[in-house]
Formats: structure tokens, sequence, C-alpha cells
């Protein structure tokens, strides 16, 4: 087991574990906190696939600014565990059930997929992932898409002031 | 990434690289807070501490030794995981910038070449920025977990100041690495190294204003001290905090200072080059080129801190809403505008 | 690795969101949720991405395939970005109407 | 030429956007210039179009679009300019612009609003006309068909603020209505048996149909054309149309609406004359429609119900005339009709607005030094409806009689008994209105005057035509080869005569026929005028066989008693005991029914976002389970347990 | 409103000027200003190496003075409590006993004297007051304690040293006086 391997097992169960805790963590803050932790693993993953600038563009974009926007919020609402609504044990039975039915389901679907069966990522080799060729790549074929969202990004940020203000 | 690569000679090489940088940071940024203190003597016509040693040199340590014996205070109402982990983060943040600033030329040592340098990665900058990001979350973090309305106040003062001002940061840098076309810090030394190219500073004097100031917001330092104002806006996150802990804080914040000065002389003033010096025609130096190099950089690093300090003693702390309106306002359409400029003399340039 | 690893890991992902989103009642974790669900198709997308470029890359070092896939997560990011701008200025506005981030009371497509 | 067929309607159509968009804004003037103007480029194009036709004698047809295009039916939206439609082009465009000339300065005295709107109105009225004559299918003159109606209802309720003058309006357009049907039903038989309904193709394919398909065809049609020309049994919404302004009655119920009828009896003539017991029907319904409504415009003292009943006797003429075979006839009068009736309208409209909107001919008389044109141009018109040779009149009503004497001599007697009373009631209006002394009040006389040129102009010009007009068809007695409106349409009917053996009357024979006409109708025309210029009202009530006729036989009263009350009453009936009991109660039934199960299934929604979601996510594993193979899945699930 | 007096000024608020709205201009200015501090000579007394010389007139601790032969001069008159406005002064008067004529001058001594430091303001009127030169005050001043009570000075911490036991001490804590 090459360390590729070992970072892959730790960050998989960094990524699974901390997911899993943004569900049972009672008090939202921890949610948030968790969810930061899924980010940087995910992000960990990236590295490794050497998707270096998307693994910063995560970082910085999940992580650093809209979680903490995420706190903003639930700071400022003062929520806690006590205030923090439950759902009905039943409730979140049926949800916990029918969730992994679906992941099971899905699983068997990937399992007998044979296009998928001996194919590998490629992990730290390949430049794809690194700026200078995302930067052509997305200012020349994808230039429109890129002004587009940037429009995208000026409405949402009115709109977000409009609902804000009222 | 060689990072991975299960290179034990590198692994070793870069773990003793680690902890001499961090330990170097931490050593400064202890000097530093006996600086601040010293400097502020000096500019206000006082001699400054100098009782503990001899000029008051081991008053930093003496000051450690009171943190470190004071009695730590969790309050009771306090969420004490977070409460603990707040100076933590701030800490770690504050310490993971260092990685991927050049620190010198290569040295050759043990039949190895070892550059000092953590990590020459291919989004240098970038790292950097997703760092400073994280140091937010210190700030946020330590605030909430103390259960005082006037910690989480300060702390939300604290990260909406680092966030608007991190745009404003990014902006300016962003007509810098137009002229440099590569994010690699150590790629932008060896750029104003060459012959016949000046420090950045020569180029973007605007962006480095800009970074200069929005580095100052970064840092919580006056006049943007806005999340730690002691008297008038009751403390800032760190109210609850003693001992240790609040020394974390406060150190970080001395780190960070240190980081930025350190960004700031190698993306501007040329890092570890010496000025009037052609290091490439003195190749016979050796290993003393790299310490000559690291010098260079510390003295540069050094005066950056002076101006911090000078200023911080200097200029009463802004209002909350002219600290917003600056950022927002001012340092961003100027960035903008220095941005556009510089992207058309760059396309006028190149036809 | 083999990609089959990095789908089973998404998926997962992608069902621990889809759990949340079913047992929460906080309109924020779930929207959190919405988020990691996000994330794990991006995930997914730079693994295939990097499969297809693996393909590729054999044969040429200097091959860009598989670089709309990263391209792709890019511009989920900035979706993402912008969801979350108005969705949680719509959370707020709804704090401020009901003093709460209960979904339950979010019931009015009920009449 | 041919290109600019489609703006014959089209500007009336841009003539009504503009005067209905603009009817707040245009002043009087400029909707006027522009309602009369959009007509008077129609009239000229029309003219341009009546040259080219009869210099090449050919039939354009411009294809524009397919209008309805479901399975194997086409049916395009297609113009067809021809001989006959050219004709009634210049009938419509022509007398329609004089109307609207007229109309300038009949309703000046209406507000700015509605000036626009009834410019608008007579514009769309226009236009439905010439879609109605200019389709080249049955569908498109179907378009018009309704257009025409409804502008009429338009028209008729003009002043919508008097509710007997909605009810008028409701009224013809129920009637109306009841045409229409007939025409539908007639135009899906045709699409059922031939597939098409274009005239071209039908008239060449009608060797297809049985005898019996084309009587059922040319008896809806018919109902249709009885409907909208007013024969009898659904005749009565004419002469109440009189509500509307007079240009309106003088433009639709005289010179172009009614007469739709006659055109699409005519154009489809081939179907008639194949159907020689529809046609029997057609001559018997239009005599008896003619002297049915003359009887009762003897006693009318309205001076434009008299017209009103003598346009539906014209009218039975003109049936009469299409139902014996003279179709050149029947289009002859038409054209004839056209002009003096609405010459006459026209006149009584001068009368009635000199007379401030007094419509009662008891409270008229001795008019004749006050307005001299309008005395004149309406004795000319008098003249011409009596048929006294050589106004117009006396040629066409000559034609059909003529014809009607070949088919039936009956016809032809009951026809001139009918002639007679026109010209009875016509002088008797004429004598009333104009001779002897004025019966108004002071105010009214010192009010009376002169019309002013727009109104008097069209008199002028019609009276021109309704004396010369006839000239066009002079009959073979008095000169070979001489009827040339015969000769121009021949192309039309040319299929109709082939069927139709032709056996003349002998020249002698009509010659004495035309003398004895002629001669009794001076003599009704003395007798009349004797009788009406020293007339005096007096207070006696009508009595016996006057008395019936002054209540229109009671053919009102007869339609409440035996259609309308019981149809109310069975509407009572299905209202009051079917509708709530059976048809509400199976609706409520229904309605009861859904809003249980409903109340059922709501809890299903909850409301909840989260419910809902779970109910996705157990269909996407639902449709994930029956998309893949079940054989694997059960393998897998056994694999995990 | 009326203004109550003439020497109230309107204040100005102009809003800022674009080179104002910068600040950097007068933060330039303000920086200049503390870089020129910086070449300035320093005031401070290096305090326990240099000490600051006291005027002549300068009002320190009490001390109750003894004559050459080391009798205290104090006769418990009780002048000076009499002339303290502090009224920091307390004593009790006693008879000298056979045997204490080394101790005391007069016949009449303070069996106890104290001065409660906290209240007393240095005012110099005891030692005008005194018709023995018995008090004086002292060049010692910034005493310091734990609590209230050890400022309530008592002979045995105004008592100047014995000159006859403790020359070296005495002259000490007589410095410059007489």
């Amino acid at each position: 087991m090459g360390i590729v391997q070992i970072l892959f097992w730790f960050l998989t169960a960094l990524a699974l574990v901390s997911a899993l805790m943004v569900l049972l963590s009672k008090n939202p803050v921890f949610s948030v906190l968790w969810l930061i932790a899924v980010f940087f693993a995910i992000s960990g993953h990236y590295i490794l696939l050497n998707a270096q600038f998307l693994a910063i563009v995560n970082m910085i974009v999940y992580a650093g600014a809209i979680m903490v926007l995420f706190l903003f919020v639930i700071m400022l609402m003062n929520l806690n565990k006590e205030t923090e609504p439950q759902k009905n044990i039943w409730m979140k039975i049926a949800g916990a059930v029918s969730g992994g039915c679906l992941l099971m389901v899905l699983i068997s679907l990937v399992k007998q997929a044979n296009e998928m069966t001996g194919k590998t990522a490629l992990m730290k080799d390949g430049n794809i992932g690194l700026i200078g060729n995302l930067g052509k790549a997305l200012f020349s074929d994808f230039v429109v898409p890129f002004e587009i969202s940037s429009v995208l990004f000026l409405s949402a940020m009115v709109g977000a002031v409009v609902i804000g203000k009222k | 990434m060689t990072l991975l690569a299960l290179d034990w000679f590198l692994l070793i090489e870069k773990l003793v690289l680690i902890a001499v940088i961090i330990f170097a940071s931490l050593g400064i940024a202890l000097y530093t807070t006996f600086a601040e203190r010293k400097v502020a003597a000096i500019l206000q016509d006082r001699p400054g501490p100098n009782r503990a040693g001899s000029f008051g040199l081991l008053q930093p340590l003496a000051d450690g030794l009171k943190l470190i014996t004071k009695e730590e205070i969790i309050p009771n109402s306090a969420n004490k995981a977070l409460f603990i982990l707040g100076p933590g983060l701030a800490m770690t943040a504050a310490l993971m910038t260092c990685a991927v600033v050049p620190w010198g030329n290569k040295v050759e040592m043990f039949g190895r070449s070892i550059a000092l340098q953590i990590a020459d990665i291919n989004i240098g900058i970038l790292y950097v920025f997703g760092v400073v990001s994280m140091g937010v979350y210190g700030v946020m973090i330590g605030g909430w977990a103390s259960n005082n309305k006037f910690s989480l106040m300060a702390a939300l003062r604290g990260a909406s100041q680092a966030i608007s001002y991190e745009l404003a940061m990014g902006l300016s840098l962003i007509a810098l690495l137009m002229l440099t076309g590569s994010l690699s810090l150590r790629k932008i030394v060896e750029q104003q190294m060459m012959d016949g190219h000046f420090w950045n500073i020569a180029y973007q004097p605007l962006g480095f204003l800009i970074f200069f100031i929005c580095a100052m917001a970064e840092c919580n330092r006056t006049p943007f001290d806005l999340p730690e104002a002691e008297n008038e806006l009751n403390f800032g996150y760190h109210q609850e905090y003693s001992s240790m802990k609040l020394g974390f804080y406060l150190f970080s914040e001395y780190i960070n200072m240190f980081i930025s000065s350190t960004i700031m002389a190698t993306m501007f003033f040329g890092g570890y080059d010496v000025p009037f010096f052609n290091e490439a025609a003195h190749a016979d130096l050796g290993n003393w080129l790299a310490v000559i190099g690291i010098v260079s950089l510390l003295f540069k690093v050094i005066i950056f801190i002076f101006v911090f300090m000078w200023i911080r003693w200097t200029i009463p702390r802004f209002r909350y809403d002219q600290l917003m309106n600056l950022g927002w306002k001012k340092m961003i359409p100027l960035a903008l505008a220095n941005m556009v400029i510089t992207g058309a003399v760059i396309l006028w340039l190149q036809k | 690795m083999p990609i089959q690893y990095y789908i089973f890991l998404a998926l997962a992902l992608f069902t621990i969101g889809i759990v949340g989103v079913l047992t929460r009642r906080n309109a924020i974790i779930i929207f959190m949720c919405v988020e990691l669900m996000l994330n794990a198709t991006n995930l997914l997308l730079v693994a295939f991405s990097k499969m297809h470029h693996g393909l590729a890359y054999a044969s040429d070092k200097a091959s860009l395939v598989g670089i709309d896939g990263q391209l792709f997560v890019f511009f989920i990011m900035v979706v993402a970005a912008a969801e979350v701008s108005v969705g949680l200025a719509i959370i707020v506005m709804m704090y401020r109407n009901t003093h709460s981030v209960d979904i339950n009371f979010l019931n009015r497509l009920k009449n | 030429m041919n290109n600019l067929i489609f703006l014959v309607p089209l500007l009336p159509l841009i003539g009504f956007l503009i005067n209905g968009l603009g009817r707040k804004s245009l002043s009087k003037q400029v909707i006027a210039i522009i309602g009369s103007g959009s007509i008077l480029g129609s009239f000229i194009l029309s003219v341009l179009l009546f040259l080219q036709v009869k210099s090449t004698g050919t039939t354009i047809v411009a294809n524009y679009f397919n209008f309805i295009e479901v399975g194997n039916l086409t049916i395009p939206f297609a113009f067809q300019i021809d001989q006959l439609s050219s004709l009634f082009l210049l009938i419509i465009t022509g007398i329609g612009f004089l109307i609207h000339v007229y109309s300038a300065s009949y309703m000046h005295d209406e507000e700015n609003q509605h000036y626009g709107r009834y410019f608008a109105y007579l514009n769309l009225f226009v236009f439905s006309m010439l879609l109605l004559v200019m389709g080249a299918n049955y569908v498109i003159m179907f378009i018009g068909w309704e257009g025409v109606g409804l502008c009429s209802y338009l028209l008729i309720g003009f002043w919508f603020k008097n509710d007997s003058y909605n009810y008028a309006a409701k009224k013809a357009f129920i009637m109306n209505r009841i045409g229409d049907l007939g025409f539908l039903l007639a135009v899906f038989y045709l699409i059922n048996k031939l597939g098409t309904v274009t005239y071209v193709d039908v008239f060449a394919n009608v060797s297809k149909l049985s005898s019996q398909d084309i009587t059922i065809i040319t008896a809806l049609l018919f109902v249709g054309a009885m409907g909208k020309s007013a024969q009898l049994p659904l005749y009565t919404w004419l002469p109440d149309a009189m509500a509307g302004p007079t240009p309106v009655s003088a433009l639709i119920h005289a010179a172009t609406m009614v007469t739709a009828g006659i055109y699409m009896i005519a154009r489809s003539n081939i179907l008639y004359t194949m159907a020689p017991g529809t046609q029997g029907f057609i001559a018997v319904v239009g005599l008896v429609t003619a002297l049915f409504a003359a009887t009762i415009a003897l006693k009318q003292n309205d001076i434009k119900k008299v017209l009103a009943y003598s346009t539906v006797s014209q009218l039975g003429y003109m049936f009469l005339g299409l139902g014996v075979g003279a179709y050149t006839g029947a289009v002859f009068h038409v054209m004839t009709h056209a002009f003096f009736k609405a010459l006459l309208f026209l006149g009584a409209g001068s009368v009635i607005h000199a007379m401030h909107h007094e419509q009662d001919i008891r409270k008229m008389g001795g008019l004749k030094k006050f307005m001299p044109i309008t005395n004149i141009t309406f004795l000319l018109g008098c003249l011409a409806i009596a048929g006294v040779p050589p106004f117009s009149g006396f040629f066409s009503k000559d034609e059909i009689l003529a014809a009607a004497f070949e088919k039936n001599p009956i016809l032809y007697y009951l026809g001139v008994a009918g002639a007679l009373m026109t010209t009875f009631y016509m002088f008797r209006l004429y004598a009333m209105t104009f001779l002897g002394k004025f019966r108004g009040t002071h105010d009214q006389e010192h009010h009376l005057h002169e019309s002013p040129s727009a109104i008097t102009f069209p008199l002028i010009v019609l009276a021109i035509l309704a004396t010369v007009g006839g000239f066009i068809g002079i009959p073979e007695v008095f000169a070979r080869e001489s009827h040339w409106l015969e000769h121009y349409l021949s192309p039309i009917f040319a299929g109709s005569t082939a069927l139709v053996e032709a056996h003349a009357v002998n020249h002698s024979q009509e010659l004495l026929m035309m003398g004895v006409v002629t001669a009794l109708v001076l003599v009704t025309i003395v007798f009349a005028w004797n009788k009406f210029s020293k007339y005096e009202a007096t207070a006696t009530e009508e009595t016996g066989l006057g008395k019936v006729l002054a209540n229109k036989w009671y053919v009102d009263e007869l339609y409440d008693a035996v259609i309308v009350n019981p149809l109310n009453a069975f509407s009572g009936f299905l209202k009051n005991v079917i509708e709530k009991s059976v048809i509400d109660g199976a609706v409520s039934g229904v309605g009861r029914l859904v809003n249980y199960s409903s109340r059922q299934l709501r809890l299903v929604q909850s409301g909840q976002v989260g419910g809902y979601i779970l109910m996705m996510v157990l269909s996407m594993i639902v449709v994930i389970l029956l998309w893949i193979n079940d054989a694997t899945i059960i393998r897998f699930i056994s694999k995990i347990f | 409103m009326q203004a109550l007096t003439t020497r109230a000024q309107q204040v100005e608020r102009k809003p800022l000027s674009f080179l104002e709205s910068i600040y950097l201009w007068n933060i330039f200015k303000g920086m200049a200003i503390t870089f020129k501090h910086m070449f300035k000579k320093q005031p401070t007394v290096h305090y326990p190496e240099v000490k600051r010389e006291f005027s002549p007139v300068f009002r320190g601790l009490h001390v109750l003075n003894r004559d050459a032969e080391g009798r205290e001069n104090c006769t418990a008159c009780g002048l000076c409590a009499v002339a303290c406005p502090a009224e920091a002064i307390t004593m009790e008067a006693a008879e000298r006993l056979e045997g204490e004529e080394n101790l005391y001058r007069e016949e009449k001594y303070a069996a106890k004297y104290e001065i409660n430091m906290l209240r007393c303001i240095f005012c110099g009127l005891c030692e005008e007051a005194c018709p023995k030169d018995a008090i004086y005050l002292s060049e010692t001043f910034a005493p310091s304690d734990y609590s209230r009570k050890g400022f309530i000075y008592g002979k045995e911490n105004l008592l100047i040293p014995n000159p006859v036991t403790h020359p070296t001490e005495y002259a000490a804590a007589k410095g410059n006086r007489i």
C-alpha cells in the first residue's frame, strides 16, 4: 500500500465520518464545522487526483466563503442544541432506511455496469488539473459559460441584497 | 506534488525544514511582540521594556512565561471543544501560510540540493489565500464558543472585515499575476531577480498599496483593529480567553503579520533578491548565497514589520462604517481599475 | 485508484446528503446537505475527468482530454455559491418572519 | 394586379384597426377619412380587378396559406376573383364607399369615441363582406358569413344604451345563427362527401355526389341563405334591424349583407340546378316571402319598416329568380336592388335626419318643397323599385318574372301581384312623405332643411345608378345580344345553363306581358298618388285585414306562441328540473366524490418538503429497480443479507 | 436654539473631500510626525539607577527626631495633632520614669504616636507647629504595604535610628537636613 492508497483511504474515511457527523450533530455549528472537514477531505482527494486548482478553489469558495456565510447565519440566529428542531423518530428511520435502500440500489447498479470495471483514475500524473491548462480552456472554449456565470453571480448578489433588505 | 512520493530523505528534509520554519516563525513572532513595545516606546519618546535582560531582550520570554503560568479559565457556559479549537485553528492557519514562501536559494547540503521552501506548488499564491480564508474560522469559532454577546459581535465584526478585505486583496494581486503569468511564488521571485527586471513594486505601486492596506486589515492591525478594540468596543472575540489560549490568538496575529510581510516582500520586493547584486554572477559563494538571500528577505520583512508598527502607533482606528466603506467602495473599485489598466497596458505592449 | 472506489465514495456522500435532507428539519442543515450532494458530484466529475484523461495520457502526455469535467466542477461551484447567497438570504427572511428555521413551518404548499 | 388582391379586404381591415384602436384619440375628420378612404382604395382596386376580369375573362385564384390542415383535408386561405365575385366587389365597395361618405355627415352628432367605433364596425363589416365574396372556398366564405353576422349585431346594437335596440341586435344575431347552423352543416356534409370545400374542386366533382346528397347540401345551404337573406320564416330580424343607424340599414340590410344568401346560391348554382326539388322549394319560399312581406309593407307607418319589408319582399323576388333558374336575373336584381334600395334608405335617412329622428310617415308630408334633392332622388328610387321602364328595377324584375313565367305561369301572376303591391306601398310611402302638407309639429317644420352635400352626393350618385343601372341587362326582346350582364356572367352559370334546355318565351308574348304589367304599375302609381297625397291623420283604428297587416300578420306573436314560449317552458323545465336535479346532481355528486377522496388523499400532501423528498427518493428507488435487471438486483441483495 | 454663551462654536461637518476620503495624504503626514519622534531625546529618568534631585522643600514621610544623644525630642504636647488639617496624628502621653533619661529628653514623652499615612496630606503643618523640632518631613516617599493597617505608622516606623547606636542609618535617614 503506497502513500497514495494510505491517503486515499484516510481521506475517504475522514469524508464519510465527517459527512455522517454533519447529520448526527445536534448543534448546527458543529454541523457546519464537520461539513468544513468534509470539504477539506474532498480537497485532499482533489490534490490526490492532481486537480490542484479545484482543490484550492474548493477550499477558498466552499470552506472559506460559503461555510463562513453559513456560520454567520447560524451564529446570528443563535441556533443551538436547544432550539434545534427534531423530526419524529419514525420519520428519521424512514429517511435513513430509504436513503440506505437508494445507496444499495445505486451501488448494485454501478457494480453491474461493465463500463466502469477495470477503469482507474489517473492519480498524480496528468496536467489537466493545473491552473494554466484550466485557464486556457476556460477562457477559450468555455468563455461564454464563464461570462454567463458571472452574470448569474451578479443577479444572485442583487437578489440576495433585495431579499435581505426587505 | 513531490511531497507524496515515498522519498524518505525528502520527507526528512521537508520535516526539518518545516520544523525550522515554524520555530523561526514563532521566534520571530515572539520578538515581534517585543519589537512592538519597543517601537511604540521609541515613537513615543520612551525607552520601552528594558528590565528583562539587557535592553529587555528577554522580555518576550517573560511574557510567554507569564501567559503560560496564568490561570486557564474556561467559562462554564462556553462550548469547551470549540473554545479550545478556536485559538488552535487561528494558530494553525497562521503557520500554514509559510509552506509556500521561498525563503532563499537552494542550498547544497549532505549531497542534496535543498530548496528553502516547503512546497513549490503550482498555485502558490492561491494557497495563501485559501489558508488566509481559513483564518476567519479561528476568530469566529472562538468568539462564538465563548458564549458571550460581545465576543460574538466582535467575531462577526472581525470575520466580515477579513472577508471584505480578502476580496480587494485578491483583486489587487490579479494585476500582478497578469504580469508574472505564474502563481508560483518562487517563479515570481526568480522573475524579479532576472536582469532587466525591476521589483514588481515598480510595475504595480497601486497594487502594492492596496495589498498592503488589505494585509493590514487581514492582520487586524491598527487602523483596522476593530475586532479587538480593547476599551472602546469591549475587547474583542478573545474577551473570555486567558492564559495561553489568549496567547495563541495574540501570537497568531503576530505570525500573520510576519507572514504577510514575507508575502509582500516576496511578491513586490524581490523576495530573497539582494538589490544591486547579481546572484548568478556570484555562484562561487555557494551556500552563503542562500544565507545572504535569507538575510535580505528577513531585512525586508523587518522593515515591513516596522512599518506596520509605525502605522499602528500613528493612526487612530477607523470607525466601522468607514472601514467597510473603505473596503468596498474604495479598495475594490481601485483594485478593479488597477486590474483593468494593467490588462490594457499589457495588451497594448504585446499588441 | 479504481474508478469504482470514487463512485462508491461519491454515492455514499450523496446518500448521506439525501438522508440529511430527509431526517433534519433545520432549513440550514438541509441546505448544507444539498451542498454535500453537490460536492459528491464534484468529486465524481473530477474522478471521471481523470479517468478519461488517464486513457489519453498513456499515448499523449500533453493531452487535455477530460479537462471539461474539471471545468464543470468549477461551474458547479459558481452556481453553488450563487445559490447559497440567495438561499441564505431566503432563510434569513424566513427566520425574520417565523422566528424559526424549521421547515415544518413552511407548509404553505399544503393549501 | 393579381398580387394586390389581398389588399382589397386588407384595406378595410386596416381602417378597422386604426379607427377601432384610435377612436378616442383621432378626430372625427380623420376617422371619416380613414374609414371612407380605405373603402375607396378597395373600390379602386375592385374596379381594376373588374376591368381585368372583364377583359381577360379568366378566374384568378390567389392562394395565401393553408388555413386548416388536418389529415387529408386541406383548406387553403385563398381568394377567388371571377366574374361573379368581381361584380359583387364592385357593388360592396362602391355602395359601401357612398354609404361611408353619407355616414360621415349623418353620424356627425355622435361622440368622437362612438363615431370612431361606428366607422370601425362599418369597415369591419366591409372587410367581412369582402372576405365572404372573395373567398375561394366555403370555409373562407363562412368566416365572412359569420363576420357580417357579427357586424350586423354590433351595428344594430350600435346605440347600446337602448334596451330594445339590443334586443333587436340579439334577435338578428340569433336568427342568423339558426341559418348559419344550416350553412355549417352543409360545409361539414361537403367535407364528408367530397373532402374539399374549394369551389373549383367541388363544382368539378359534383358528379360524384348522389342527387340525395346534393338535395341535402343545397337545402342546408338554403337554410343558411334563409337566415342571412331574411326569407320566410327567418325574416323577422330584418325589420327589427332598423334599430341601427339608417346608413347601416342601407348598407347591410339593403345592399350587401342580405344579398350574401343570393351570392352563395348563385355561386353554387350548379348544385342547385342539379337539385330541382330544392330549387322548387326556393322558388316557393321566395315567392311567398315576396308576397307576404309586401302585404305587411302595405300597412306600415314607419318609413324604415316599410323599406325593410320591401327589402324582404325584393329578396323574395331574387330567390324566386334563383328558384326558377334565372341566376343572372337574380344577380341583376341584386345589383339594381342595391342601387335603389340603398338610395331609398339613404333618402329615408335624409328625411329622418331632417325630421330629427321622426320615422312615422303619418307625421310627415309635404317635404317636397323643403328637400328638393331628396325628393327627386327618392322619387327616382320609387320608380325604379316599382319597375317603371326604363328604370333599373323594370329590367331586373322583368327578367325574373319572365323566367318564372317560363317555369310556371302561377308564379308569374303572383309575382306580378307582388310587384303591384310593391308599387302601391312605395308610392304610398312617397306620397305620405313628400306630398300634401306638413303634418308634424311646428318646431320640426321650422328646422326642416335639405341635407348637407355629403348626404346628397351619395343620393345623387345612387339615383343616377338606379335610373340607368338597368341598361346593362336589356332583354333580348328589345335588342339581340344586348344583355351585357348575362354575357358577362355566362362563364359562372355555364354549367347550369348547359344542364337546362333553353326554351325562351316568344317575343310577342313577352312584350305583351311587359306592356300589361307596366300599365298596371302606372295605374297603381296614379291610384296611390291620389289616395295618399291628400292623407290626413285619422284616429280610426285599422280593422280586419288592415289590422292584421299592420301587425305584420302577427308573425312575431305567432313565433312567440309557437316557438318562443314552448321553448321557454322547455328551457325552464330543463333549467329547474333536469339541470338542478339530474345534471347538477351528477356534477355535484362527482364533485363530492372527488372532494371526499381528495380529503383522504390530502393527508399525503402534508406540505412538508421532507415528505415530498422522501416520496421522491422512494420513487427513484422504484424506477431504478424497474430499470435494472431484476435477477442481478436480487442476487446482489441476497449477497448482502 | 439660542446659544447660552458666546463661546459656543458650530462644528463644521463637511463631507470629506476626495483626497481626505482616501486618507493617504493625512496618514503620511501623521507618520512623518511620529517618525520625527524617533530621534527626539527621551525625557525618561531611569529611576532606580538614576534618581531625580529633590528640591530643598520636599516633604516626604514623617520622622520623629532624636537629639544628638539619641533621646526622643517629642514631649507629646499635641500641637502637631492640633495643627494637622487632615487629623492624621494621634498620640498618648506618658511620664518619664527613673532611668529613662537617656531615652526621652523631657519629663513627658509620647508613649504612643501614630500617623495615618493614608490621611496625611504631607502639608508640613505639624513640622511648623512642633516647638521641640521633634517631627519633620523627610525625603523618603512612596511607601507600600499590603493592607491599609500597615499605613498607620507607629513610633517604630517613625523614629529615626539612634545616632549613638546606629550612626550610619541615622545619617542616611537624616539626609541632608539641618
